[in-house]
Order: C-alpha cells, then structure tokens, then sequence
C-alpha cells in the first residue's frame, strides 16, 4: 500500500540505447526504492506493465511486445504513468556477494553498482547485447563467444563459487536460466536470492495473478526477490506460468 | 463463538473471499484458507477463456480501490487441473460464474455444479464489460429468469450477486427470492467511476470506468444490505469495504449473516481474514454476544 | 487565467459554492464570497416551510460525508430579507429549487425568476426525501418534462442538477438538453448510503439513510461528467468530491465548464475556495494551460 | 474535523440530579477538551442535540423538551452517542477573570472550577435552579431572592468590575442575560468571552444553519465562545435567531 496506488503522468527527460534491443527511459519523478523494487508503467491509451528500477529515476527495457515497443518509440518530454515502488528488493543480509545478470535482466542489478561487497558476472547472448558491461568490473561472457568467455552464465558462477569465497547469489535474468544457476546455488549450498517474474494486474497483491504454485507464493508483494528456501518451495519455477488469462502454460 | 450458516451451509466464521479478489488460483485459495477465510469464492468464471482488459486494471485512490479487470478467465472448460486442487480445500468453496446470455449462465451452471462446490454465486452485477454482466442484475425479471433456470440445473445452492447501482435493488431481491434463490450476495463494485490522469489528461484505467470498492462503498453496502434484509427472507452475504472487525459487525447488524472480504487485503494484507475474526470477536465477547445469529438484523429493531 | 463561463455567465473562476452547503442564510454567504468563490448557490428551496429530518443530518466517515437533512427550507414565500440582503452580492448568484410536483417547480421557479438570481439550479435528484425529488431525475421523460415547463416559466438560465444513482445518467441528460436546459449540474449526493452505530445497533441518521459526498465519490462524479460530456453540447457544472486543484483539474478534463465545490469545506474550511483556484492556477501554468476552455474536456481526445 | 464525526455509542456510568430541572449525565468516553467546547450528543431514533461537556466525561442538561426530557429519563448502563468535540472553547488570554453563570450556563464553565484566576458570581431564577454553587467559593444571587442576593447576575458583576481588578468576564446563560452583561462589560471597557447557542445540524462548519448575521460567524465552528470584538459585529446577537427551517424568529 503506498500513498498513492494509481499512475500519475510523468515527463521523460532522457533515452539511452543501451544495446540494440535495450533503452534505458530516464523520467523526472525520483524513487525512494530498494534494488530490486520495481513499478508499474503506464503508456497512456496501451497497457500497463512491471518494470524494475534501474536507477531512482529510470528503467531499463528491453523491447519484446507492443508495450516495450511502444517505450522504445517515445521521445524525451513524452509522459508515461507510473506507480511503485512496489515488491520486496533484495535484502542483502549476506556480505560476500556473486551477482549474475542475464540479459536485460542486470536492469535490476545496476543499483548495486556501487556495492563494493559484490562481484559481477554477466552474460548475454552475443556481444551486442551485453548490458552496462562497461560501467563496472565485471566477468563477461556470450553464448557465441563474440565477447567475454564463450559460456553460459551458470559455467562462471560455478567456477566462482567453487573459491568458496561467496554467500550469497543475486540474479535476475531469463526463468531457464535462474533454474539452472540455482541448481549450481545448491549444489555448493550456497544461499540465492531471484528476481522473478508473473504477469501481473495490481502489482499490490489483490488480485492473485502473480500468485505461484503451490505456495501462492505472489511475486507482486511477496517477491519479486525469492531467497533459496522460496525457491526450493516453487514448484512451478522454471517449469510454467499463467497467462493474462489465468490459464497455464509452460516456459 | 463465530460460527454461521449461509444456505445450510456452515461455516467457522463469517468471513468469506470476495469473488476476484485473489481467486485465480487454487494455491493462493489454499493460502487465503490458510489464513483464517471462513470460505472462499473463486474469480467469476465465463463461458469462453477471456484475457479481459489490458492494466491498468486495479488501481487505488484516496478512499477505495477501482477495478476493470474484464472477467479474465480462462473458460469453464480450462480448469480440470484448478478443481481437482481445489478438493484439498477443508472450507466451503463457492464457485462465481458470469455468462453472455442466461443460456450461457445455465450452461457454465450445470457443468460447475459437477464439480461439487459449497455454492454458486451467479455473478449478474459486474459493470466491467459492455455486453456480460451488469444489466441481468438491472431489472427484477431478468435476474429471477437467471436464477429459476439455473436452479433448475444446479443441486447445489445458488445465491446472485445483486449490483448496487440499480434503483430497484430491492425489487431485484425479491424476483431473485421468488426465482428460488438459496442466499443473495451484495453488493458488487459500486458506480463505476473513472480516474483521469492529469498529467497525461487521460482515464488512468484501461477500459476508461470501474467499480469501486473498499472504504469509500462500506456506507452503501450497509443499506443495501439493511434494504435487502427487509424485503426477503433467505440469508445474506453481505459485503462492500468490510476492513475490520467494527465494519463486519456493523454489515451483519444491517442483515448479514456472513462477510465478504475483498479489497481489505489491500489495506491488510491476506491476514485481514483471520484479522477481522479477531476482532469481531473481540467486540462480540465486549457487547455480550454469544453467536452471530444474535447480530444478524439487530438494527432493525 | 481562471476566468470561466457556464451558459453566458461569467465566473472570475471555476469554484462554485453547491447547494446545501453553507447556503442557509445571506451572512454566511457573503463570507463564502470574501473567500474567494467564483459563484455561489443557495440551499434548494422548496414549496413550503419545512423542518427537515432531526439530527443527525450531517456525519462524516472515513472516505466523505453522508447527508439527510431533508430539504429543510423557510419555503420560497419566506425569504424576502434574504434576497434583499443577496443584492449585495458581486457574484453570480445561483438559486437551487425543488418541488413535489412538476408544478410546485414551476410555481416555485417562477417566482424566484423574478429575484433575478443568475440562474436557477433544478434539484431532481436529492435522495433525502421520500416524496420529493429523487424520481425526477431517475427517468429521461420526467426530467426533460420538469426542464421545458419551467423553461416556459424563466427568463433566468436553467440548470437541472442529476443523481448519479440512475442507470439511464445519459439518457436524462439528453432529455434535459432536448428540453431546452442552459447546462448542466453533475453530480448530487451518491447512494444513498447508511452507517450503523454498533454499540447501539441502530442506523445514526435519523433518516436512516443518506447521501454520500466528499473524497469518496469523486471517481463517480468524473464518470458522469465525462458521460455527460459525450451526451450534451450544453456547458457542465461538475461536483462531486473536489477537495484541491488536482480534483477541479480531474473533473474539467471530464467535461466541465466550473466546478462545484462543497464537501471540501469540511476537510479545507471556508478557505477551500481560494485555496483550489491557486492550486489550480498553478497547476496550469505548471503544465502551459493559459485558460479553463482549454482543459475542458481533454480527456476525451 | 475530528478522527471520527460521527456519533459513537457509549455507556451512561452515572446520573445526578443537580437541580429540579438540570441533571448532569456522566459516560463511559472521556474527551480530551478545552473548557467551553462541546459535543453532539446523539439519542438514537429521536435526535441529536450540542451539549457542553461538564467535565472530560459528562453532560449537564437543562429539561427543556423532548430531547432533553428523554435524556432525563435515562438511566445508568443506558447508551447515547457522542461526537466532537467541537468549537473553540474559551480562550482565557488574560488573567484576572471573572466568570458568570446564569442558570444551567454554568455547566459549560464548570471544567473552569480549579482555576484561582477566577472569581465567580452565580445566578438562576430561584434557589433550587442555582447550579454547582456547593462546589466553589461563588458570589451567589437569585431572581426572587430565595438565595444569596436577590437581583440579576448583571448588578453583581457590575459592581464587581467597578473594583478594576478584571481584565476578562467569561460568561454562559440565556442570550438576553448575555447581551446585558455585554452592555456591563463594554462600559467597563473589559474584554468579554461568552458561550452563545444557535440551532445546529453537523456541529463541524458545512451546513451553515449556525452562523449568524452579518459576518456569517458559526458558532459551531468559530465559536461557541465569542470574544468583544466579535460580538460587537453579531448584529442578531440578543436579538434574533434561526429556527430548524432556517427562518429567523425573534428571541
Ligand atoms: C517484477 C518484474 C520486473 C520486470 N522488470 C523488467 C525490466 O526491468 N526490464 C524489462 O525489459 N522487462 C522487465 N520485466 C518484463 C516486462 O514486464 C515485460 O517484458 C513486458 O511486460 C512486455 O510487455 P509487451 O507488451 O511489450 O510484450 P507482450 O508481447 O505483451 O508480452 C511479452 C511477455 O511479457 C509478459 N508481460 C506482458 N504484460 C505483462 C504484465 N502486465 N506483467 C508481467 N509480464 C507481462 C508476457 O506475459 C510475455 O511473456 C519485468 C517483469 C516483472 C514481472
Ligand atoms: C454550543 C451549545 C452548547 C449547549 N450546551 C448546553 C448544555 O451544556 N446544557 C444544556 O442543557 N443545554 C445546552 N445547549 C442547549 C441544548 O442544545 C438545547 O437545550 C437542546 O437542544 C434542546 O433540545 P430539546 O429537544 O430538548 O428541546 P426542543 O423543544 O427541541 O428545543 C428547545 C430549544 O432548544 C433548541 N434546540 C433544539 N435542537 C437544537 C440543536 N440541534 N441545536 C441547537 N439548539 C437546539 C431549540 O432551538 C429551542 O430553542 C447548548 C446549545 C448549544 C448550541
Ligand atoms: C480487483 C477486483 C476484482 C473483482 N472481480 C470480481 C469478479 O470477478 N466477480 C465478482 O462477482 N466480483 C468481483 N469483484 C467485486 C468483489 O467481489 C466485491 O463484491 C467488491 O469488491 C466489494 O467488496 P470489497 O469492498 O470488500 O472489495 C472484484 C473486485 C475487485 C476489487
Ligand atoms: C450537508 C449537505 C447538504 C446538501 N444539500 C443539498 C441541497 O439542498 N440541494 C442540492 O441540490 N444538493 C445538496 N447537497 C449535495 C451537494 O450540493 C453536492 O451535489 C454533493 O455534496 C457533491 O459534492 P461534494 O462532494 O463537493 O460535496 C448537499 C450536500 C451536503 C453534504
Ligand atoms: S499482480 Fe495482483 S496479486 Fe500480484
Ligand atoms: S451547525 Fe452546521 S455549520 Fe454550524
């Protein structure tokens, strides 16, 4: 429950092309957030969906629909709506830290940047796409090797939790992924913590939809940072999802 | 000491989940049961697997909540795996179902009632779509010919859930009573209403209106309630900004014999079922109130 | 950059004072106008002198005001100090009336005409009341009926004021056009409503039931100017909840000309006039408006 | 504006007869208040009428017809609903105060017994009608003589002011009494706070029914209690009032 829970129109200041998928909009209004929070976006006229702040006063989408479309093609002093902050953030009680971005999903990652406890691993799938590598001091690879190591995100993290050096694994990035890296979390019984992702309606934890099997687990309120006790009890994570429709269907 | 009955059926307290109201699935149906709920509704389901409207769908202002959510189901037909979780479920669960047309709702009816719920709820007040809903729940015979044929389909109780945005509520009552009605539920979303964003000086919801809940309609469900109570004679679920045990008291004076909750999970969280409880108890045991059929219509008097 | 008009009247700003409130003697509207309104309009007067319900009339809860207070009045044959007194007024002055019969409108608005008030307001749809005026409002035919004889009647504008509490708003607003109205107001109080003290398990209004205003209703109030808007060319009076210049910006974009101010006297004191035109005025400028024509009803692009 | 303005059910503990005709009732509720506001006291299914709290839990009523006369008839455990408080109470800037209660308007200034700034003067028609005057040290007069001197409450604080020790004259009793002790104290050049009554419906400054004539002050809201400056303005003051229709009646 926030102050105010509906989307109120504000102006978009800045647009970077991060990769050639990925646009980060910066907008006026400035968050009070933890990393890892998100909000609700509102393009007037379209759709409303979830994003996670990449900053107090940005996020960083990639474009893979109508709605991500249509922010792409928004110009500075353009408005969009927002709401949020809304959702858990990362609790980060842990100190040595192994960060994992896949993809666009280091969006929700780069808060942390400046967190001098975390060790970065990021990947995507070819040099292009690679987001905010050259912000920080990272690992990197690519699945075609055309940066970085030639390997999935999963080979790395294992190899640095092999140092036994770590505590605690963030990440957020595609749901096959975040499968397999857990795997290698519990195999050196190491603590996690996922940025997951439902599709959502309230984003407030009314109307169930985010809600996951067999907990009910709701990503909304309750995530969308899940710790490795959370995930262990998903059944439903990484195997399937519920559409706009309720219905489910499989990764 | 918060036992009741609705329609014969028995519940370990009057606090019932609203239709739409986290009722997508039977997890978090099973979590709400966890929590306290004395029964559970299911999100109204529809004759073909709807998307319903793009968000925003649910938003929040000052007083309430509006929601436009366009009864997304995923079809009557789409839901064998829902139902064969739902029979882990120890509390009565009462199925909601819309239709386009009352041969829709009598076709949704017969085939739910298979599955064995507590109840139907016959959603014939959602305001949210231009062509289902809202206008069976307008007019005193379109409502009793919705509930006399799908009585005469279903072997397990039936109870419409009446719109409070028609002048003839109670006349609306009455015809669901006469039709056969085990229970009526009231009240659905009130209005509806529109947000408009200043900024972008837009409607905020998609499908530009919704109906409003919480806080803001408490007032109005009260005398719908109190009105109903008055003109028929089988039990009410009465709901409509229900957040704490002084509202659910206050709801069950005007003639309810148990509570919806819905968007007080907003303000409190999924623990507003056992919350409520709580505190109806509590101000049971103060005012001297052994059972809550001591309540039910006591503002009558 | 506030300066409005509602059919040809001029209003140095769009807050208006609605009827009911405060509108009870010269003195206090006076101070009303010292304060900064852009109109005023009087307590509807009726046909006789009447006492009205007992207390309570008037109580808040958490989301807004509920209200019965039954159409008091000194009758319309009893107020010539008072309208003397009204001369005085630099404002526009709006008379609001109500009747129990088309005919006790008409003989009641042509008497009023006649003290040349800057338009007459056509309460149709106060809810207080068992006999008078709700039903006007609920049916396009009797609406538009009341309208075009006391047109015959007037030389001053006409402006009916609606319920939100009818399914047919658009149709009754299209009557009230046909039938010749100036513009129109939107909205009178919603529900009705009811709150139940529980200690004593008894309805607190003396009328049991009352109208709802304030905060809550807001949502409705945009619903239906926005309706309005699409329904009618005449200008709209909108109301409903408007506490600060967001509202009245909210409501404008909806379709209104002016805006209603009442309830918000209860959370902002007298001072809510003055205290809405700056935040509105600021709010243009924030966002380039140099005017109110402009606003008007944005948010149907 | 209170938390909550609307009548809230609450327990008589206790009735006492104070005088033939005024009866003090005490309740459950306690209210935090400025001597001189007051409370709508709500009897359900008749009416609701303001009140001066008496003290932080009780009323001090005066039977003048029915809804007092059912308050009369109340009895212990019995429940009436309360609101407020409202108004402004009384100021009490200055300090050398002499207070006059004339009949059952000492009620509202009895919270004020424990002050020492106070020298106090007590009226009523006869002895049985004089109000609390068992509990202080009071200058006391009578209409008829029957106790303490018999004249009008405005001959004792004439003569009292005449000392020059005063600088304030708090006072609540009928408005004819008021208005006289006004002429009194205008004379002496001394400031005055009286407790006025005018018909009320919300007690909370919307419906507009109390305010009086020409400035539009409201007693609920900007009053009870009206300083010199104020009253000089209230051209109805002593004069007329308005009745529930809002016609103006004579006093
Ligand atoms: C907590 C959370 C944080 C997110 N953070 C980011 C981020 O920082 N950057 C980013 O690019 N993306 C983020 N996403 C994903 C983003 O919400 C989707 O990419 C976006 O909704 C796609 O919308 P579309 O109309 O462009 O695509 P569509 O073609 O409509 O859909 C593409 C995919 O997006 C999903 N989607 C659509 N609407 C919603 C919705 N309301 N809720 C959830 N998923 C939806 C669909 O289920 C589908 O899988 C986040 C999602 C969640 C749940
Ligand atoms: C601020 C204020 C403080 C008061 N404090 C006290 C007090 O401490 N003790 C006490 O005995 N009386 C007090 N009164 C007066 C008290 O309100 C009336 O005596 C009471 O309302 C009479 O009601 P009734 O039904 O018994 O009499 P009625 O026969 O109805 O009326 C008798 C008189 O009371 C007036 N009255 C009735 N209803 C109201 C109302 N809603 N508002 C104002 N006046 C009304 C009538 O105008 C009439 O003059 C106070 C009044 C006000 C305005
Ligand atoms: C997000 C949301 C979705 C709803 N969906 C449905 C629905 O599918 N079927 C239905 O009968 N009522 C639906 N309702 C109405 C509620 O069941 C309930 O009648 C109403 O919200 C009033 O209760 P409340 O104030 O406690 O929320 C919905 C309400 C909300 C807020
Ligand atoms: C105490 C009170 C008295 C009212 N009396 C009248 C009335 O006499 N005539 C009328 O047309 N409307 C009356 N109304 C309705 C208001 O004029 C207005 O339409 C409604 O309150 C919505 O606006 P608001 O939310 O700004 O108060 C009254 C409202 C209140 C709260
Ligand atoms: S999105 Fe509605 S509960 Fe999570
Ligand atoms: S009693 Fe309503 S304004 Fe004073």
């Amino acid at each position: 429950m926030n102050e105010q829970d509906y989307p109120q129109g504000t102006k978009i200041i800045e647009i970077k092309q991060e990769t050639p998928t990925v646009k980060t909009v910066v907008f006026q209004r400035e968050f009070n957030f933890k990393p890892g929070q998100f909000v609700m976006v509102w393009v007037p006229g379209l759709d409303e969906v979830p994003m996670s702040l990449s900053s107090k006063n940005s996020i960083t989408i990639k474009d893979v629909g109508e709605t991500t479309h249509a922010l792409h093609a928004m110009k500075p002093s353009d408005k969009i709506g927002l709401r949020g902050p809304y959702g858990n953030g990362f609790s980060l009680k842990e100190k040595n830290i192994l960060a994992v971005g896949g993809g666009f999903g280091t969006a929700p990652l780069k808060p942390l940047f400046k967190n001098t406890n975390i060790k970065w691993i990021i990947g995507a799938r070819n040099k292009e796409e690679l987001l905010f590598t050259e912000e920080i001091d990272t690992l990197i690879c690519t699945d075609d090797g055309s940066k970085g190591e030639k390997a999935f995100v999963t080979v790395l993290a294992d190899r640095e939790l092999a140092t036994g050096k770590y505590d605690l694994v963030i990440s957020c990035g595609p749901e096959i992924m975040l499968k397999n890296l857990f795997k290698v979390c519990e195999q050196h019984n190491i603590n996690a913590e996922f940025s997951l992702e439902r599709y959502m309606k309230c984003g407030f934890g009314i109307c169930g939809h985010c809600a996951m099997d067999p907990t009910g687990w709701m990503v909304c309120k309750d995530g969308p940072v899940a710790n490795s006790k959370i995930l262990r009890e998903l059944k439903e994570f990484g195997e399937y999802t519920r559409d706009k429709k309720g219905e489910v269907t499989s990764l | 000491m918060l036992k009741t009955k609705l329609a014969g059926i028995k519940l370990k307290n009057p606090t019932v989940l609203c239709s739409g109201i986290l009722g997508t699935s039977a997890a978090i149906l099973k979590r709400v049961e966890r929590n306290g709920a004395g029964a559970l509704t299911l999100k109204s389901i529809g004759p073909q697997p709807r998307e319903g409207h793009n968000n925003p769908t649910v938003i929040a202002y000052e007083s309430g909540l509006l929601n436009a959510v366009g009864l997304s189901t995923p079809g009557y037909k789409n839901m064998e795996e829902e139902w064969k979780e739902l029979q882990d479920i120890k509390i009565p669960v009462i199925a909601s179902i819309y239709g386009g047309s009352i041969e829709e709702f009598v076709e949704i009816a017969e085939f739910v009632a298979e599955k064995k719920p507590s109840m139907i709820e016959l959603n014939i007040s959602c305001p949210n779509t231009k062509k289902h809903g809202q206008l069976f729940g307008f007019e005193p015979d379109v409502a009793g010919e919705v509930v006399s044929k799908v009585k005469a389909v279903s072997k397990v109780p039936i109870m419409p859930k009446l719109t409070p945005n028609t002048p003839k509520l109670k006349e609306v009552a009455k015809a669901c009573e006469d039709a056969g009605a085990d229970a009526i539920a009231a009240i659905n979303t009130v209005g509806p209403g529109m947000i408009i964003d200043i900024e972008t000086a837009k409607p905020i919801l998609h499908f530009k209106t919704g109906g409003l809940s919480g806080p803001a309609i408490r007032p109005i469900a009260v005398r719908c309630v109190y009105d109903i109570y008055e003109t028929v004679n089988i039990p009410i679920l009465g709901m409509g900004g229900i957040t704490n045990g002084k509202d659910a008291m206050e709801v069950l004076m005007a003639g309810a014999n148990a509570v919806g909750i819905g968007s007080a999970t907003y303000y409190r969280g999924i623990e507003a079922f056992s919350l409520v409880s709580q505190e109806l108890e509590t101000l049971m045991k103060e005012q001297g109130y052994t059972n809550i059929k001591e309540i039910t219509g006591t503002a009558h008097e």
